[in-house]
């Protein structure tokens, strides 16, 4: 049963992910991204990540795809298909992409994962378990990212905003 | 005597000095006075040790120690002994006379005081040259005297071909220095010292090591050769006659050259341990007096026959060194120091005369006009040619005489070289002074006998010229070789180590000398027909043809050098310099970095600006580090 | 206390001449520099009586790792001390009566380079003795850059990073022996006694020797120098010439020899081969050089070239030789460039073919030139010849052949000297030399202190020798095994 | 989830997860569109996150569910800024292919 | 701890700053700030240990230990430098000085962050802090295409390599099942070689690292971010980011992946021996002064490679030495060349032209700065250099530092063209406007420079 939920899952993730990739319409692409983030929160769920699943549906789809989706409209990007590059370097490309695909799963492949096991349901992926590590052990990671987005804020605006001369 | 022994060559120092600092502030013309009489002054000191010192006698002065390093120490050391006095006699007292000459002949000279600088300097390096107690300091006079050699020789600076011929000198010697450089390195590494009196004490010691000696008497002949203008060195000595006369007369007939004989001499324990080196001196002597004989038999220039003559004088010398007839050797020198001195000032006299014309077919009858002059010229003539009686003729024979008894083709050879001697001599005689002036009456008016400072000289060497002869009478004549007999203590050492002739009779010696002496007379008579029953005229060069051509040309020697020496290192040099170290020596430095930066060049177009290319180069390194990683 | 005076009075003098304005720049340089002489005086005054231990400077610099600030004045030392502070101010003073844009930086880098010189004299630290010999290459640097002549700015970046590649490789080698050595300390007393493979010497030999090469230089690794020579300004050229090359074989003597026995002993023999090629090359091709400053620069070529195979002969009277060599050819050379410089000045051409006639015009120029041209070419008597003897003998006592090859320098110096001699200073006076004023006041004091140096060592030489000999001796003793 | 369901290995993730990072890494690659390269980026992350995810499950350890958070957190603020110099580049260039940024080269 | 603390306070206290309309206090109040907070990093160095937040025990977060406090101390100064040239090189933009001031300030705290991390998460967020802001100043002159390319090409590059970065974490993490270092490392230890995963996830974060100090074959952004950024951003990546990114990669692998292993170590020896050369030599054939010292930023990354090969205790002590000379150095050659470029209006070398003459002091300056990047003595750089190098052949790698010589000679070439630009050439007439503050913080680099040239012990000691 798992087994075959993830099948289906990776294959629509992967599909949707390829239909990103390749197609030639920002707005597609985008509308393809979000549907495989979807893709990917079921996957969360499926490893018993509840919590995040939640969390990566409002971020990813709900935020930053909005976000993108909003800019693509914005600068009006999707009225003529996008210039693609040269085949020569289209083949290296994928060559380069296919070579690191191969060389990682070459230098994987002997991996046993002998100390993993079943993933209990044991609330792990809960918000309270979450929130729990979050705000004792990673309390201080978490503060830290504020900076980060402090400055990523400051940085949006000052690159973004209009200025008035 | 050992402040005396220091006196002969720090007075004529002094003299340097006070010309070469002061000269500015003198009055003028007081250089030569002042150069003539330290001098002088060292020729009484000279007397004044040769007085109370001993044949056998020998006087050692330690100045102070030059070099002390490591296990060898080279003292500043004087030495004084019979082979000394002789020089030391010849060197001051014909020093001084040429002095005194020249202050008469210099007159008027922009570089009077400079003259007498220099010719001081050349009298205390010359001093040095054999006074010194060892090789270094023999050294240190041989290159002192090619110095002023150089100085004198180029004295006339805005001449350039003055200047050549300096140079060539001063370069030529310099390769018969290395020879002695290389020479007292053996010594100094073989016997542990350069002094010159331990190392023949030594020198019998290390005998059986015979190629040893030969090396290093080879070595020093090779230094000599070059100071004595033997072949194949001698090509200096005619062109060193640019030099102001009383220089060819000092420098280049009298002293300097003579000193190859002086170190063969000194090293003569040395040389008669060498058989094989004394071989190949004799055979040099014997083909350079020949060879420069010939050559001075078709010369024109007046200075030239004379210095023909010299290094055919200088080949005699080295046939007695190379018989081992150590003294014999320097009796010669010392008679020919005043006739070749004599004829040098004589045709100084005749060139002073003549306003600088050298040339012998531009002169002619001046036997009436300058009479001292020709007189004094033709007894020297006389003396250099063996006419009986005179000094050469005695130093001569005694040559001739130990070459017939040990080689007889030596002694042909030289004999024909003796002839030919008389042959020039009388041409050059016959030529200068019979029959009439052939030059322009304007300088015929001008002719005049030159003053006291001049010709007294000529008539002490004169003298010299004649009687000299009386220090060294043969046995036949029952009077005891002065010279031999003074000179024993030098030779002695080597006498027992030589192979001598079984002598030769009485009857024979006098029938070799009537020989000699009838020789020079026939070819005397020759001459005369020739030149002035016959007033023959030399013949232009152009005229000249075949072998006479080739002898007037000098065989053509400064040419073979030129072409074969001097010029490929020449081309060698500017091959060198142009070529192989700029075109490739520093060629491969400037090449490395020039690979270099276009290697930068090459990487940076690498960086073309576009994103994609960049993340995909990432991305392969990625991929490759991680072949690496894998493969290793 | 005396080490130190001796060593940072020059830096300071450097400071005090920058800060002191241009107008009297040269006075002002030349007062310190003469007082640097007589501390040096002093200190030969000091040395005689109490010895080299008067003079040990010992600091702890970097604990970790281990740089001592280690200063020693032996014998060694002291002649090259003595050197450089006697030529320095003379140099100072040949830049008088000429006209030298920003002045106060021109004298004041010579004096910075005083400093350097004399730190690489006495350094006793490997890393202190590389320092100083780095420090010194920046000051001649700028001043070949900032008033050198017209192909300066290729010339002198060449030269640069040429000697500071054989500088790097030798910090290489010292960083190695650093690691080599038990202690890990750069003393020279460890790097004299510690043990290293052959092996291991042998490929720091190279390390080292390029370095020294490149800076003396030996050929075929010259080619820097003739141009740099030419186109640096005179004092430049001096400082060079007369002291800088000095550093290459002074650090032959004192850091490659007894550091590196076995590597000596492996590959001294082709170092000694080169030499010996490089006297005669150098020597033929200055025959025929056009330009009297190249000319100088390929004998000086020549003349290093014997000294260094003096010291690779491996022998007291080589080493003695080098150490007299030395300081004889610093002086000579010297000389030399400064006459060239006395003739730039006054017809603004060194080209030996346009030059002509001088002895004419100026009889007190000649005389001194004259002079310092015998010494050059070795004439007995003046300095050149007592070294060129000892190590040409030095050669000798290793390989006689090498020394009758070695000994042609006798023959092609006198050759190539008088030729340029000749050309220059005799014959008519040429076009370009309408006039020529005779020596001014302050080279007529440069040109006499050399000539009573060239007469005072040729006639008195052993000072030097006593004050080597321990050292030299030390040294060999390390060095043959 | 049930004990009887057959288990999903984790090797699948792994695979699934390096699969869609090249993905990504080939997208980033070959487009010239610099909104698309970020979603590119951000697929690459995704793939990162579900690993980590993967991991944190089957090891029963959160550190990994939480460093997702980070991962999220981080991303965010990169879209933030990285639409903002989009924004800022096309009012200059008029565009968004970042094969026209070659001002800067060599 | 309180110095991160304290500096991201800083931050704030900009940000509040803007809002009162303090702008022209914002400098100084900075520099006090940083004087203080140097301060309490100083005192952290007596009690340094456990990090205590909120009552709970962070130190598997953050390790305040000698090597943090030493190189924040170093970092804080860097900051100072470039706050104070901030004050001239801002005149134009002082309604935005306060967000680049505070931005800078936030790079500071991510640098301190990335000095003193023990858990990978917080390497993560440090990384991300210094590299998210650093893509805002890129780009922050907006109305420059070039600003906007630089700031482009370095975000989608260093989001890339981010994402590679956290592909490798979470292979790591995978592999030993923690973002701890101490846990890593003893993983590493007991399986580190047998592990595949943890094999491909330290490889890729080490590519991370070597994208972020730009290391050859992942070097291609610097050139082009450097030259187009803003010239001060510029200095701060070619200086304070720069060193902490180095001390970020050599606190994982010393104690991350617990020394290193032999093909790590080939790896790194390849890269380094790329990067030297690659840097070197591009460098050779560089006019813009800004990309000259990128592809001179390179080189010296591969010298710092070796510090981070060789990893033993005096190699901590060396690279903070090396990154301390080569800011100081680097700092004074960009305070020389920030007003020569708003004066002259450009940014190639020959925007020196004549400035011996013009300017002799500030040319002296120039020269000694580049000395000492050229590791001439009695400059500091020579001892970095120095110190890099006689610790790579203690720990073998002497082949690897012979090249680093060779290249290093090479290097000097073009350090010197621009030395040969303010000595040889003439020049415009343009006045070169020199503010104050430019002087004194170039007199500070300089002096600095050869005080540790002659003094080294003080920061050599420190480690």
């Amino acid at each position: 049963m798992n087994q075959l939920i993830f099948i289906s899952l990776s294959t629509l993730t992967i599909v949707s992910a390829l239909f990103m990739v390749f197609s030639r319409k920002p707005m597609y692409s985008v509308l393809s991204l979000i549907f495989c983030f979807f893709t990917v929160a079921g996957h969360y769920i499926l490893l018993n990540a509840q919590f995040l699943a939640i969390t990566h549906v409002i971020v990813y789809a709900g935020a930053i795809m909005v976000l993108f989706l909003f800019v693509v409209m914005l600068l009006n990007l999707n009225t003529v298909a996008d210039q693609i590059k040269t085949m020569g370097f289209r083949v290296a490309a994928m060559i380069g992409a296919g070579m690191l695909f191969l060389v990682l799963l070459a230098s994987l492949k002997s991996t046993t994962l002998g100390t993993f096991s079943f993933p209990e349901d044991n609330g792990m992926g809960m918000v309270e378990h979450v929130g729990m590590r979050l705000f004792t052990d990673y309390l201080l990671p978490f503060e830290i990212s504020s900076i980060l987005f402090l400055s990523a804020m400051i940085g949006a605006v000052l690159l973004a905003k209009k200025e008035k001369r | 005597m050992t402040f005396l022994g220091l006196m002969i060559p720090l007075l004529p120092l002094l003299g340097f000095l006070v010309n070469g600092l002061l000269g500015k502030y003198l009055p003028k013309g007081s250089a030569g006075w002042i150069g003539s009489l330290s001098v002088l002054a060292s020729f009484v000191c000279v007397l004044l040790i040769f007085k109370d010192l001993q044949a056998e006698q020998a006087i050692s002065i330690d100045v102070f120690n030059w070099i002390a390093l490591g296990d060898f120490s080279i003292s500043f050391g004087l030495w004084i002994d019979a082979l000394t006095m002789i020089m030391l006699m010849v060197v001051t007292g014909v020093g001084f006379l040429i002095h005194l000459y020249s202050i008469g002949y210099m007159h008027g000279d922009e570089g009077f005081t400079r003259f007498f600088t220099y010719l001081n300097l050349f009298i205390f390096f010359m001093l040095l040259l054999v006074m010194g107690s060892n090789y270094l300091m023999m050294f240190i006079g041989w290159e002192g005297v090619g110095l002023c050699s150089y100085l004198l020789i180029g004295f006339w600076y805005k001449n350039e071909p003055f200047n050549d011929a300096a140079q060539k000198a001063f370069v030529m010697n310099r390769i018969g220095d290395l020879g002695f450089l290389l020479g007292m390195f053996f010594i100094l590494f073989h016997f542990g010292t350069l002094d010159i009196q331990t190392v023949e004490q030594l020198a019998p010691g290390l005998a059986s090591n015979g190629g040893l000696i030969m090396i290093i008497t080879l070595l020093l002949f090779i230094g000599a050769t070059g100071k004595s203008a033997q072949l194949p060195l001698y090509t200096w000595l005619p062109d060193a006659m640019a030099g102001p006369t009383p220089v060819s007369a000092l420098i280049h007939a009298a002293t300097m050259v003579t000193a190859g004989i002086y170190m063969i001499v000194r090293s003569n324990v040395l040389f008669a341990l060498a058989p094989d080196t004394l071989t190949i001196i004799l055979w040099v002597g014997v083909i350079t007096s020949l060879f420069a004989a010939i050559i001075g038999l078709k010369q024109n220039d007046i200075k030239k026959v004379l210095a023909y003559s010299t290094v055919s004088q200088l080949g005699l010398m080295f046939v007695a060194l190379g018989l081992g007839a150590f003294s014999s050797g320097i009796f010669h020198l010392v008679t020919h120091a005043f006739f070749k001195a004599l004829l040098f000032l004589g045709a100084g006299s005749v060139i002073h005369a003549l306003h600088g014309e050298q040339d012998i077919r531009k002169m002619g009858g001046l036997k009436k006009l300058i009479p001292i002059t020709y007189i004094t010229f033709i007894l020297a003539s006389l003396a250099i040619s063996g006419f009986p009686l005179l000094s050469g003729f005695f130093s001569k024979d005694e040559i001739l005489a130990h070459a017939f008894e040990q080689n007889k083709i030596v002694w042909i050879v030289v004999a024909v070289s003796s002839f030919l001697t008389a042959i020039y001599m009388f041409r050059l005689v016959f030529l200068t002074f019979f029959n009439n002036f052939r030059g322009s009456d304007e300088t015929r008016s001008h002719i005049h006998e030159s003053p006291w400072t001049m010709t007294f000289p000529l008539v002490v060497l004169c003298i010299l010229a004649v009687l000299g002869g009386l220090i060294g009478l043969p046995a036949i004549f029952h009077v005891s070789h002065w010279l031999n007999t003074y000179l024993a203590s030098v030779t002695e050492p080597s006498a027992a180590l030589i192979h001598h002739g079984d002598g030769i009779s009485h009857g024979l010696e006098i029938g070799l000398m009537c020989f000699a002496g009838l020789a020079a007379i026939v070819a005397i008579y020759l001459m005369y027909r020739k030149y002035v029953m016959q007033k023959a005229i030399p013949e232009s060069e152009e005229s000249q043809q075949g072998f006479i051509k080739a002898i007037a040309n000098k065989f053509y020697v400064d040419e073979f050098f030129e072409n074969a020496i001097v010029n490929p290192v020449f081309k060698l040099s500017e091959w060198f310099g142009t070529f192989f170290d700029k075109k490739i020596i520093d060629q491969i430095v400037n090449r490395t970095a020039t690979t270099i930066t276009s290697g930068g060049q090459a990487l940076r177009l690498s960086q073309g600006g576009n994103t994609g290319t960049y993340v995909l180069a990432m991305v392969i390194g990625i991929v490759v580090l991680f072949i690496i990683r894998l493969l290793i | 206390m005396m080490t130190i005076l001796l060593l940072f009075l020059p830096l300071l003098a450097a400071l005090v001449v920058l800060l002191g304005g241009s107008k009297h720049a040269s006075s002002i340089a030349l007062g310190l520099a003469v007082a640097e002489l007589a501390v040096t005086a002093y200190a030969i005054n000091v040395f005689q009586t109490e010895g080299p231990e008067a003079f040990y400077v010992f600091h702890t610099w970097i604990d970790s790792p281990k740089v001592s600030f280690h200063l020693g004045l032996d014998g060694l030392s002291l002649v090259m001390v003595i050197l450089t502070n006697l030529l320095v101010p003379l140099i100072i003073l040949s830049g008088f009566n000429r006209t030298i844009p920003n002045a106060k930086g021109y004298f004041s880098l010579i004096l910075l380079m005083q400093f350097a010189l004399v730190g690489v004299f006495m350094a006793m630290d490997g890393l202190l003795y590389y320092i100083f010999w780095e420090v010194a290459l920046i000051p001649i640097y700028f001043i070949a850059l900032r008033w050198g002549g017209h192909n300066r700015v290729a010339i002198t970046l060449k030269f640069f990073i040429y000697t500071l590649a054989g500088s790097l490789l030798m910090l290489f080698g010292f960083i190695m022996l650093y690691w080599y050595n038990p202690e890990q300390s750069f003393d020279i007393r460890e790097l004299y006694t510690m043990v290293i493979s052959q092996e291991n010497q042998s490929w720091l030999f190279w390390m080292f020797f390029l370095a020294f090469a490149i800076k003396i230089p030996i050929v075929p690794f010259h080619t820097w120098q003739a141009d740099t020579y030419r186109e640096s300004p005179t004092q430049g050229t001096m400082l060079l010439s007369g002291i800088m090359l000095k550093m290459g074989i002074y650090s032959l003597i004192r850091w490659l020899l007894p550091v590196l026995p076995l590597g000596v002993a492996k590959w001294g023999q082709l170092a000694m081969i080169l030499c010996v090629i490089g006297i005669v090359y150098a020597s033929i091709i200055a025959l025929k050089q056009k330009n009297l400053k190249n000319l100088l620069a390929y004998s000086s070529v020549a003349h290093v070239g014997l000294i260094a195979a003096g010291i690779f002969a491996l022998n007291i009277q080589g080493l003695q030789g080098s150490v007299v060599q030395m300081f004889a050819h610093g002086v000579n050379v010297v000389g030399l460039f400064f006459c060239a410089d006395i003739i730039f000045n006054r017809t603004n051409t060194n080209e030996i073919s346009e030059l002509g006639g001088i002895r004419n015009l100026a009889p007190l120029f000649s005389t001194m030139f004259t002079i310092v041209v015998l010494g050059s070419i070795a004439l007995p008597l003046t300095n050149g010849f007592i070294g060129e003897f000892l190590l040409l003998y030095g050669v000798y006592e290793y390989n006689v052949w090498l020394s009758v090859f070695a000994g042609l320098t006798i023959i092609l110096g006198a050759a190539y000297m008088l030729r340029m001699f000749k050309k220059v200073m005799l014959g008519q006076p040429s076009s370009y030399v309408p006039e020529f004023p005779d020596l001014y006041w302050n080279e007529k004091i440069v040109l006499g202190v050399f000539v009573l140096i060239i007469f005072g060592m040729g006639i008195y030489p052993q000072p030097i020798f006593n004050l080597v000999e321990p050292v030299l001796q030390d040294i060999l003793s390390h060095s043959i095994l | 989830m049930e004990h009887t369901t057959q288990l999903v290995p984790l090797n699948w993730y792994l695979l699934l997860s390096t699969f869609l990072f090249c993905l990504g890494v080939m997208g980033v690659l070959i487009r010239r569109n610099a909104i698309i390269i970020l979603m590119c980026i951000e697929l690459m992350l995704n793939s990162v996150n579900m690993l980590l995810v993967a991991f944190s499950s089957y090891s029963g350890n959160s550190d990994g569910q939480v460093f997702v958070f980070f991962i999220m957190v981080v991303a965010a603020a990169e879209v933030a800024v990285g639409l903002a110099l989009l924004v800022s580049i096309y009012r200059n260039l008029g565009s968004t292919d970042i094969d026209l940024l070659n001002k800067l080269k060599w | 701890m309180n110095t991160l603390i304290y500096t991201a306070g800083l931050g704030m206290v900009c940000l509040a700053m803007e809002i009162l309309d303090l702008r022209k206090l914002l400098v100084p109040v900075i520099l006090l700030g940083l004087a203080v907070i140097f301060g309490v990093n100083l005192m952290s160095w007596a009690d340094s240990g456990p990090v205590i937040f909120a009552g709970l025990d962070m130190s598997s977060m953050l390790l305040v230990d000698h090597f943090s406090v030493a190189f924040n101390g170093v970092l804080i100064v860097a900051a100072a430098f470039l706050f104070a040239m901030s004050h001239d090189f801002y005149k134009d933009e002082q309604h935005h000085l306060s967000d680049y001031l505070t931005i800078i300030v936030f790079i500071l705290c991510g640098a301190m962050v990335l000095t003193s991390y023990s858990n990978l998460v917080m390497m993560f967020l440090g990384i991300e802090i210094v590299s998210i802001s650093l893509y805002i100043l890129a780009g922050s002159r907006r109305h420059d295409l070039r600003s906007n390319e630089a700031g482009m090409k370095y975000f989608l590059m260093g989001s890339f390599a981010s994402a590679v970065l956290l592909f490798g974490i979470t292979l790591l993490y995978g592999a030993s099942g923690s973002f701890k270092l101490t846990e890593i490392a003893s993983y590493a230890a007991t399986y580190g070689m047998d592990s595949p995963m943890f094999l491909v996830g330290s490889l890729l974060v080490v590519c991370a690292f070597l994208f972020k100090v730009a290391a050859v074959p992942f070097h291609f952004w610097s050139p082009d971010v450097y030259e187009g950024s803003p010239s001060l951003v510029t200095t701060l990546m070619a200086t304070l980011v720069k060193v902490s990114f180095f001390a970020a990669f050599y606190r994982l692998m010393s104690s991350g992946f617990a020394g290193i292993d032999p093909h790590t170590s080939t790896i790194l020896v390849i890269v380094a021996a790329a990067t030297m050369i690659v840097g070197n030599l591009v460098a050779l054939k560089q006019i813009n002064f800004k990309r000259l010292l990128a592809y001179s930023g390179i080189a010296h990354a591969g010298y710092m490679l070796l510090a981070i090969l060789s990893l033993k205790t005096n190699s901590a002590s060396a690279l903070l030495f090396y990154g301390a000379t080569y800011i100081l150095a680097t700092i004074g050659a960009f305070a020389v060349a920030l007003p020569v470029f708003s004066s002259t209006g450009k940014e190639t070398i020959d925007a020196f032209d004549g400035l011996g003459r013009k300017k002799p002091f500030i040319a002296g300056m120039l020269t000694l700065s580049m000395l000492s990047l050229a590791g001439i003595p009695p400059l500091a750089g020579f001892l970095g250099k120095y110190y890099i190098f006689s610790e790579a052949i203690h720990n073998g790698y002497v082949a690897i530092t012979l090249l680093a010589v060779i290249t290093s000679i090479i290097g000097v070439y073009y350090y010197f063209k621009v030395i040969l630009a303010m000595y040889t050439k003439a020049g415009e007439d343009t006045e070169i406007q020199f503010p104050m503050l430019y002087s004194i913080v170039g007199i500070i680099c300089v002096a600095l420079s050869i005080l540790l040239g002659l003094w080294p012990g003080g920061l050599m000691g420190l480690l």
